[in-house]
């Protein structure tokens, strides 16, 4: 290429361009902060759909599942599960997983020995997290 | 060798090798799963093989990353490290603390292990990819401020190349941006946001500052190219990645709760972020045929031609494949996302690890370059290695078509565990692919025992 | 001394003018910003009430005036590199110094915009004609800010005397990112504030 | 040194020609704009302006007027793609 290239004036591109672009992300993340609690409904997050996404940590259920599209691919998207399956069916599931596995099973889950505290806040966290405002997604109940 | 003081690389790149093995061995264990449930469970359920992969790879590549800088700094600034002690204490603690880790994961239920090192003080654990726990994550930060440390003082006393500042800002935005896995709001909305400024900004921002300057270091070396001439390429390329990458965070902000505009910024800045990638293959390819030099490592300049080409289809092409947001709504969390992060995550970061290794051990070793033989079958594993990964993300590809289309389009959807009974097949071909990947790691690992008569150091 | 020569500079025959790492610049901020307009444009066609409602809201006149500040402001520029190609780096200053005032006058006219929008409690998430209104012409705004400072670091490297005849890359460097700029308003405006 | 002289000596520069049809030009489109027009071949009239500013803007403010095709090329098919693009998403949106 043509000597007027320069390496300062790419150098200079690179911190313009790179400092602009920063800028502007932190500009987008200001407003989006503005904008979040209409749309993650933040007045309902109890003590009990805290200790909830503790519970998912802990239990490190990203491993398997996706939340929000986002996690493992290996088991069943759990952000609209509460209105797939409802909040009976989800602790009963947990609950009886056998502990060795289900010999000759597609997929296995784990028992993660959750007393019924935890339960009823794991539950109570999947609920708030179907009701965040996800822009319509997942297409549709199946997740 | 030049400097005494690049030697410190080897443990580093030794050990990167070994955990890509481990890395490996449980990715082949996880496709088993994949179809056949029951496998080692319950010792090794998924969510536990998972993490060990991921968290392997991550700090596989960190060895890798550390060791690249130790070996080009001081051939970069001409002086040697300021404490090559402080070095080797730092790779000793970062692969005992990797290893507890693991180890941790492996024989503790992670809310055991939770309990025991503190989360419930200040929980940062369970979140995809930064599932490592307090102690380990503060671990972390000491070995990397230690690292930066050492290489910054270094850079301070000697030349200042543009190389060395790119890589030397690559690995502190690494550390700043590390920073962000601390915050772990109850809010999972703010959660996420966040989160991704940690795993975005790495993976598409400031690790392909890294990547840009290891490639650069390596094409000077292999091809003999003016430094001005490269240099400039460096910087139009980060400048590339930075300002479409960026805002092109936007295209994770798509359904996590965030507002509707990330839809419009993340497709369209992401759209463009293949271009730094493109921009790189031609890049080397460019450099490569300008060659001055016909440097006696065949085996390194194949490697620094397939990263950029690979680098440009995994994170470009198959990025571009799903980051519109229309296309994305039906495949976001699918195979398909698997299948780009696989090929995009080799095609960068695995091949240009191996690609400094590649150009490096041979020196540290000695010599110019290994004998014919060894490169002969360096180069077999290159190909293999890159073949199956080009077909496991194929398979992983048609897997997710297919999921998208039976579980998210069709206008009868089936759930998903019904989706997954029709593409065991694809997970089939798959595990099988990973085997070979396999092979060629083993060949890999082969090439550096192979003698025969090797090259005289340059 | 030919022409030849002179408006050459260092280039390399029928290559523009200024620094070609600029150019690679300009060119993928042409794309992105081309991106943008297209995405206006359909996702407009799906939604044309709206936009056409909510375009009645926005200050045409003060759109047209920018436009208007932006074009001068760019001959300025197109003054200053022909009195640089002369040798004059006192005019060349001046130029340049009259032309980060127009950009000037023109961020002061598109604050008053912005301030009447805001403070009607619009804001990108209001509806997606404001989403597009608001990105773009922040967007461009912030081109705005880096041109002025581009042509600020020229400027006053002029007025040292730091460029000559012969050797003025800098200046058309910022020149043609200026023009750039200039460049994308003109059709901004049509397309955000004019066509329905 | 001769075409400087003759520029000196000439009382309007080309440049100040092309920025005098500018400003009209913007005249015409804020009219548009003002009366509130609309329709296709207005529109289109809207866009074929635009498209001269563009090119007289790229040719005579950026130079690209006296390089190689291939610079023009990129600079007119931008245009062309960007108003060609508007005008197609300005005829779906009629329907």
């Amino acid at each position: 290429m043509s000597q007027a290239f320069t390496k300062s004036m790419a150098r200079n591109i690179f911190f313009g361009g790179s400092t602009f672009f920063f800028l502007l992300l932190v500009a987008l993340t200001f407003d989006t902060m503005q904008v979040l609690p209409k749309r993650d409904h933040r007045e309902n997050i109890t003590p009990a759909v805290a200790h909830g996404k503790m519970v998912w940590e802990k239990n490190n259920c990203i491993g398997c599942h996706t939340l929000l599209g986002e996690g493992a691919y290996y088991a069943p998207e759990l952000g609209n599960v509460y209105k797939r399956r409802g909040g009976e069916f989800v602790k009963a599931w947990i609950q009886s997983r056998p502990a060795e596995g289900t010999p000759g099973a597609r997929r296995q889950m784990p028992q993660f020995n959750l007393t019924p505290e935890e339960l009823d806040d794991m539950v109570a966290f999947l609920k708030w997290t179907g009701e965040i405002n996800t822009s319509n997604w997942p297409p549709n109940i199946e997740g | 060798m030049q400097y005494q003081s690049q030697a410190v690389a080897k443990p580093y790149f030794i050990a990167a090798i070994g955990l890509f093995v481990g890395q490996i061995l449980f990715g082949l264990i996880m496709g088993l799963q994949y179809v056949m449930g029951d496998f080692l469970f319950p010792a090794i359920p998924f969510n536990v093989a998972r993490m060990v992969h991921t968290n392997l790879l991550i700090v596989w590549l960190l060895f890798g990353f550390m060791g690249a800088a130790y070996y080009i700094i001081p051939e970069e600034t001409e002086s040697e490290l300021f404490s090559p002690k402080l070095a080797l204490l730092m790779f000793w603690i970062f692969l005992v603390a990797g290893a507890l880790t693991v180890v941790g994961y492996l024989l503790v239920p992670y809310a055991a292990l939770a309990k025991m090192t503190f989360n419930d003080l200040w929980p940062t654990m369970g979140r995809e990819f930064l599932e490592q726990p307090l102690p380990t994550k503060l671990g972390i930060v000491v070995v990397a401020l230690a690292f930066l440390f050492n290489i910054t003082m270094t850079i301070l006393k000697g030349r200042k190349t543009s190389i060395s500042l790119v890589l030397l800002m690559g690995l502190w935005g690494l550390a700043v941006f590390f920073l962000f896995s601390f915050y772990n709001p109850s809010n999972l909305v703010l959660d996420k946001y966040f989160w991704w400024w940690t795993v975005h900004l790495w993976v598409e921002g400031v690790w392909e500052l890294i990547l840009g300057a290891l490639l650069a270091f390596v094409l000077i070396k292999v091809t003999g190219v003016d430094r001005e001439i490269i240099e400039k390429w460096l910087y139009m390329i980060i400048a590339m990645t930075l300002i479409t990458g960026i805002v092109g965070m936007g295209h994770h902000y798509f359904w996590i709760g965030t507002p509707e505009y990330w839809q419009w910024f993340g497709s369209v800045f992401s759209a463009l972020e293949p271009i730094p990638f493109f921009m790189m293959t031609v890049f080397a390819f460019n450099m490569v045929n300008r060659r001055r030099r016909e440097h006696p490592n065949k085996a390194a300049t194949l490697w620094a031609l397939g990263t950029g080409v690979m680098s440009f289809l995994g994170a470009g092409v198959w990025g571009f494949l799903h980051t519109l947001a229309p296309v994305n709504f039906y495949t976001h969390g699918t195979q398909i996302t698997a299948a780009h992060g696989h090929m995009a995550f080799y095609g960068a970061y695995v091949m240009v690890v191996l690609t400094i290794i590649s150009y490096a051990m041979p020196v540290m070793r000695g010599r110019a370059a290994n004998s014919n033989k060894s490169q002969v079958l360096e180069m077999w594993s290159f190909w293999l290695m890159t073949v199956s990964i080009v077909f496991i993300t194929l398979f992983l590809t048609a897997a997710g078509i297919l999921q998208v289309w039976l579980q998210r389009v069709s206008t009868t959807p089936l759930g998903f565990m019904a989706a997954q009974d029709q593409i065991t097949l694809f997970y089939w071909m798959r595990e099988f692919t990973g085997l070979v990947f396999l092979t060629g790691l083993v060949l890999y690992i082969i090439s550096f025992f192979v003698g025969g008569e090797s090259k005289e150091a340059a | 001394m030919s022409t030849q020569s002179l408006t050459l500079d260092k280039h390399q025959p029928g290559t523009p003018p200024g620094d070609m790492a600029i150019w690679l610049f300009i060119y993928a901020e042409l794309l992105a910003f081309g991106v943008f307009f297209l995405s206006y444009a359909f996702a407009r066609a799906h939604n044309v009430e709206l936009f056409n409602e909510s375009q009645q809201h926005l200050n045409r006149e003060s759109g047209a005036i920018n436009t208007v500040v932006l074009i001068t402001s760019s001959y300025f520029v197109v003054r200053a590199v022909a009195a640089i190609r002369e040798g004059l780096s006192r005019q060349c200053a001046h130029w340049l110094s009259a032309a980060i005032g127009l950009g000037g006058v023109f961020l002061v006219i598109k604050l008053f915009e912005f301030h009447a929008k805001f403070s009607a409690g619009i804001s990108l998430s209001t509806n997606t004609f404001y989403m597009f209104y608001l990105s773009l012409t922040i967007f461009h705004f912030m081109h705005v800010i880096l041109g002025m400072v581009i042509l600020a670091a020229v400027m006053l490297k002029a007025r040292r005397g730091g460029y000559t005849a012969e050797h003025h890359t800098g200046v058309e460097t910022g020149a043609s990112y200026w023009h750039m700029v200039d460049l994308l308003w003109i059709i901004l405006f049509p397309l955000v504030y004019v066509i329905r | 040194m001769n075409n400087i002289e003759n520029q000196r000596s000439r009382f309007i520069r080309p440049c100040t020609r092309v920025w005098i049809a500018l400003l009209v030009l913007t005249g015409i489109t804020y009219g548009i704009g003002r009366m509130e027009l609309g329709g296709a071949q207005i529109v289109m009239l809207v866009l074929v302006i635009t498209f001269i500013k563009g090119e007289m803007v790229a040719g005579f403010f950026m130079g690209l007027r006296k390089t190689s095709l291939l610079w023009r090329a990129i600079m007119a098919s931008w245009l062309v793609i960007v108003g060609g693009g508007i005008a197609i998403a300005y005829l779906v949106g009629l329907k």
